[in-house]
């Protein structure tokens, strides 16, 4: 069993930082200190940590923060950032309006 | 559904490149870009690449961009911009929005070379605007032809926060500081002496603790770090500034890649998250290909070998040329991409401190930590010599892979030898005709040529110069030492623009003689 | 490393995370294991976010009405995390006589046990909804439904039921249960790794399936491929809860203004997929051209995000959710049919109920397991 | 439009082509046809293009290649409009979004 599926693993407390206001996802405007509470209330990969605070689920799909949410997660883990798993890719891979992406070209 | 051979994704070095030598060998090959424009970054570098004459050094990178173009156009690569890919299915279905309608294509093989994106760093104040990316710096000024700001404070000290830097300087912005928390400058040597020369403070082992302002950037404070990247009490420094550009590294564009379910990993060494791949771009999934900093974060130069090589390895899969054929051709392209990955900036070297070169010299101090050589350790490089009249002085103190400025002299007074590496000599009893091709050669600007005594107390210096406005031959000003501070007097004997010169003026200057190994840069006095 | 509980429950989804939560507050001990290294990783994050009653088989109407009256109004401070819980209503969408006839039979049905659910006709539609393109002409109307944010809810139940002491693994896939002098007790995973429960919950989606034919029972279900997109976020323009007659398109604005929107394609029966549930290219251009048939308005809102789930669907179509009496100490909550969210909580919380007391205040026999009979 | 290049030592004169009117938040601005809404907004000196839905921030260029989705403003209605990379057209009207509104927030 990896270091990141068992649940139950003591990673101490939560611990007030000086920079738990520092904003990280400047999409959905969620903070280091959300983030590192929600690794403590047991969000442990990129994946629940998206889907619990919308970090990285804006406009930009998390282009922008996904580094930063990986190295905030795996630290207070005491993991590497390559142990992380990043969040899975999805269509569209830009934001795209919905009366284009319902307008499919005939062959051409 | 419109299938084609080679389905290619992004338009810039990598992405053309395979194009290139796919379609040169039969294959029916589209690319897709989203941007506006083709070239991906190439567009936006305006400087002279490194290597050597097979990867296209001396040539500038926007000019390389058009040379691509013009070669995929006549191997009849159909190239289709505002194109953006938004997925990549099962069966290598390529699901593309072009203008107002999305289009499904289908290929037998497919390319992703979707490039790299900035990473970022968090300080207080990192969202306020005027806080930009040096990949939004170089696309405002070198694309759209507007200024990023007027004082700029540059974040990062790799090859992008470098380059960058110079470019900003270009187009008369004014750097107030190069700031990194490493305590090493991380780019090439050269590139940062030509940006510290213009008078730019390095400040190496410091970061920004806050950018100031309430509706936009009005200032920055920068303070000291200590080894474990942790403010030094008592050593913040404020700058007035209105930009702040950041420039610390690239990630791969890999999610396309993810999405298809190629196999991935993640790799510090590659720059984050890439797929799994053979040294020929083969994922886990069978005629899918990558090249470029989507499968590893490197220079433009090996992105396009990495390409070329794609768009072979694609060619034999489809079967339009045979395994054998594949074998040579991509055996000469290891030996460019080898020649590439050579010296001390290699791939296997990165986190390594390299404290000397390969020929045993000690890499200068200076250099590392404010982005200068000294004075005093200049003289220990084997391309500076003394003589009697005109002859060249090569500042080049790096092991990197390069040697055009041994082909540019005519009188063969520069040589670097078989391993591009070397750091370039002045051959002795060669015979200087002062004709500058090797400063203008010179892709780091790392080329002077010096005459330490005219006879009369003077000495001329002539220096890369690719600022505006040009100097005129008799204008005073000042002469700047290679850690930018003034150093004496200096009038301009002459400012030569050659087309050969690609745009590097050649700037002569004459100071005082005992200034002739101290003044490398003129600047006009106000 | 404990691996001993007086249960083990299978499948970390909102079902398995909530049971676990009810089961842990009435003290007893608890281990949850989810196949994927995510929890919540199925059905219970990659659904339209409905809490609904109208248009339901009557069958699991008392289970989801439980919930609604009971457990969904308090959900969020109980569980100390958003869950976005809005009751404004169901609408569900008929644009002709065929989509009439089918709404008015389920309304009807609804009626009876007790439900407040009537049809209503298109100028009442549009003074609920003004937003709706002219093509709606009818819709049954359930002002008691409404929707909830699944991720967060699904989350929510997780982390008390972490705080509380349940033990968590992901990535510890079940290959196995074996049966102990006459008991369900041991779960035999994929690493190896052996728990063992005086009680076992297989809550696993489709998954069940083959988990519970480990041990010699079978629900007949199928596994059938769910398509959701989401939009960037907008105005606030509505809060009621959408649905269509023929169940083919559904969705809601979520408090963060964007909207989330199911539905199929048609072909989501034959759909190829790679091991993992993948998006067909079909399938999202074929939602926004529904939406936009019902919500002209939306047409320049932007996607950002399409994904898909599978859903494991019954084969009456109403969901799995007891005691496997013949196997003692065998519990189910599974064949969810695509209603397995609203209904979660409730699931949940019935089956912890069971567990710990061997009661449960909701009739739960017309879900029983073993209801299938041939139609001969 | 005081802050284009004029001449670029390396690029020279850039060819830009016809200048356009627009308007922002009410003021008629120029820039010119075809180049990004963001470069025209930016040569005028204009920094902010939206506040933020939560915090009420000011935000501007950030990526400048339409990744970040920091630029977003209301173009001719349309929130949530990548001005780094949506052309300049005459006439267009671009207002400073307020979270996803062109009201400013007291008005919302």
């Amino acid at each position: 069993m990896n270091s990141v599926n068992d649940r139950s693993r003591d990673i101490g407390p939560f611990v007030p930082a000086p920079d738990d206001d520092m904003l990280i996802c400047r999409c959905e405007e969620i903070t280091k200190g959300e983030i590192r509470q929600a690794v403590h209330d047991g969000m442990w990969t990129i994946t629940e940590i998206r889907r619990y605070l919308r970090a990285g689920m804006g406009l930009c799909q998390g282009q922008t923060c996904s580094r930063l949410v990986k190295g905030i997660v795996a630290r207070e883990l005491g993991v590497s950032p390559a142990e992380i798993e990043p969040a899975t890719s999805r269509v569209p891979m830009r934001p795209i309006q919905m009366r284009v992406f319902a307008n499919e070209a005939k062959e051409d | 559904m419109k299938r084609y051979d080679l389905i290619i994704v992004g338009a810039g070095p990598s992405g053309l490149s395979a194009a290139i030598e796919a379609a040169k060998r039969g294959l029916e090959v589209v690319v897709f870009d989203e941007n506006e424009k083709p070239g991906g970054q190439l567009f936006k570098q305006i400087h002279k690449f490194f290597g050597s004459k097979e990867h296209r050094a001396k040539t500038r990178g926007f000019v390389i961009g058009k040379q691509l173009l013009d070669e995929a156009a006549a191997a009849g690569v159909l190239v289709v911009l505002n194109a953006t890919v938004i997925g990549l299915y099962q069966d290598k279905e390529v699901v593309v929005k072009i203008k107002e309608s999305i289009r499904h294509y289908k290929a037998d093989a497919v390319v992703i070379a979707t490039g790299a994106a900035e990473n970022m760093v968090t300080f207080k104040g990192w969202t306020l605007p005027g806080v930009i990316g040096a990949g939004a710096a170089q696309t405002l000024m070198n694309l759209h032809g507007v200024l990023p700001g007027k004082k700029v404070l540059m974040l990062g000290s790799g090859n992008v926060g470098l380059v960058v830097s110079f470019q900003l300087l270009q187009c008369g912005c004014e750097v107030v500081a190069l700031v990194d928390a490493a305590p090493r400058v991380g780019g090439y040597g050269v590139h940062a002496a030509k940006v510290a020369r213009t008078g730019v403070p390095f400040y190496l082992s410091h970061t920004i603790v806050e950018a100031e302002g309430d509706e936009w950037v009005t200032g920055v404070t920068i303070a000291q770090v200590d080894d474990k990247f942790n403010f030094i009490e008592g050593t913040e420094k404020h700058f007035d500034v209105d930009t702040i550009c950041l420039a610390v590294g690239l990630s791969p564009m890999s999610q396309l890649l993810k999405m298809a379910g190629a196999k991935m990993e993640d790799n510090p060494k590659k720059g984050g998250q890439v797929p799994v791949c053979d040294e020929y771009g083969r994922t886990s999934i069978p005629g899918v290909f990558v090249a470029g900093d989507v499968s590893g974060i490197e220079e433009a130069s090996s992105a396009m070998i990495e390409g070329r090589m794609a768009g072979v390895v694609a060619a034999e899969y489809l079967g339009f040329i045979d395994t054998e054929s594949m074998d040579t051709e991509l055996k000469e392209m290891e030996k460019a991409l080898d020649g590439l990955r050579q010296g001390m900036f290699a791939p296997k070297n990165r986190g390594k401190a390299i404290d000397k070169t390969e020929e045993g010299i000690d890499i200068s101090v200076n250099l590392l930590k404010r982005g200068f050589v000294a004075d005093d350790e200049i003289e220990k490089y084997p391309g500076v010599t003394h003589k009697k009249g005109v002859h060249p002085v090569i500042e080049c103190t790096q092991n990197i892979p390069c040697n055009p400025c041994q082909d540019a002299c005519p009188k063969k007074c520069i040589s670097i030898g078989s391993n591009i590496t070397s750091l370039p000599i002045v051959v002795k009893d060669s015979e200087c005709i002062n004709c500058g091709m090797c400063v203008a050669s010179c892709s780091g600007q790392a080329i002077f040529l010096v005459d330490e005594d005219c006879g009369d107390g003077t000495a001329t210096v002539t220096l890369p110069y690719e600022f505006l406005p040009l100097p005129k031959e008799g204008e005073k000003g000042i002469a700047l030492g290679r850690d930018g501070n003034e150093v004496c007097k200096a009038e301009v004997v002459s400012v030569k623009s050659a087309k050969a010169f690609d745009k590097t003026n050649l700037l002569t200057m004459r100071v005082p003689k005992e200034y002739a190994m101290k003044a490398r840069f003129f600047k006009v006095s106000k | 490393m404990k691996s001993n509980a007086e249960v083990i429950v299978i499948g970390g989804g909102i079902i398995g995370n909530a049971a676990a939560y009810y089961l842990v507050k009435r003290g007893l001990s608890v281990i949850v294991l989810e196949g994927s290294d995510f929890i919540g990783n199925g059905g219970s994050s990659r659904n339209g976010g409905g809490v609904r009653q109208s248009g339901r088989d009557v069958r699991e109407l008392p289970l989801v009405m439980y919930g609604i009256k009971n457990l969904w109004p308090t959900l969020s401070q109980e569980l100390e995390t958003d869950c976005e819980y809005h009751q404004d209503g169901n609408l569900r969408l008929g644009k002709n006589e065929k989509h009439k006839e089918i709404l008015t039979k389920l309304a009807t049905n609804a009626q009876s046990c007790g439900l407040d659910v009537r049809m209503i006709d298109a100028k009442e539609v549009k003074s609920i909804n003004p937003y709706l393109s002219d093509e709606v002409t009818c819709a049954s109307w359930c002002p008691t439904d409404g929707h909830a944010n699944p991720l967060t809810t699904t989350l929510g139940y997780y982390k008390m039921a972490r705080r509380l002491g349940v033990r968590f693994i992901s990535g510890e896939r079940v290959k196995e249960l074996r049966m102990v002098k006459g008991r369900v007790r041991k779960v035999i995973c994929e690493s190896g790794d052996v728990f063992e429960g005086e009680n076992i919950l297989v809550a696993a989606g489709y998954d069940s399936r083959a988990i519970l034919g480990t041990v010699g029972v079978d629900i007949p279900m199928t596994r059938s491929l769910l398509e959701c997109l989401v939009t960037e976020a907008e105005p606030h323009m509505f809060d009621q809860m959408l649905g269509t007659a023929e169940a083919d398109f559904y969705g809601h604005q979520t408090k963060h203004g964007s909207f989330v929107f199911g539905g199929s394609s048609g072909f989501e029966a034959c759909n190829k997929d790679n091991g993992t549930p993948i998006s067909s290219s079909k399938t999202a251009p074929c939602i926004c051209r529904g939406i936009m048939k019902y919500f002209p308005d939306l047409a320049d809102a932007k996607i950002v995000r399409t994904w898909a789930g599978w859903s494991d669907k019954c084969a009456d179509g109403v969901a799995v959710v007891g005691a496997i009496d013949e196997v003692p100490g065998l519990y189910t909550s599974c064949a969810m049919s695509g209603h397995g969210f609203g209904i979660g909580p409730a699931a949940g919380h019935q089956l912890a109920q069971l567990i710990a007391t061997g009661t449960t205040d909701v009739d739960l026999s017309t879900l029983r397991y073993d209801r299938f009979k041939a139609k001969i | 439009m005081a802050d284009r290049i004029a001449e670029h030592p390396i690029l020279g004169v850039q060819e830009k082509g016809k200048i356009v009117k627009f308007v922002f938040d009410g003021m008629q601005i120029e820039g010119y046809e075809g180049e990004p809404i963001a470069a025209a907004l930016k040569a005028a000196d204009v920094m902010v293009h939206r506040y933020t839905q939560k915090e009420h921030k000011p935000r501007g260029i950030f990526c400048a290649i339409g990744r970040c989705t920091d630029c977003v403003m209301i173009v001719d209605g349309v929130p949530n409009v990548r001005t780094c990379i949506t052309p300049l057209k005459e006439g267009m009207v671009v207002k400073t979004q307020f979270g996803v509104s062109e009201k400013p927030f007291d008005e919302q």
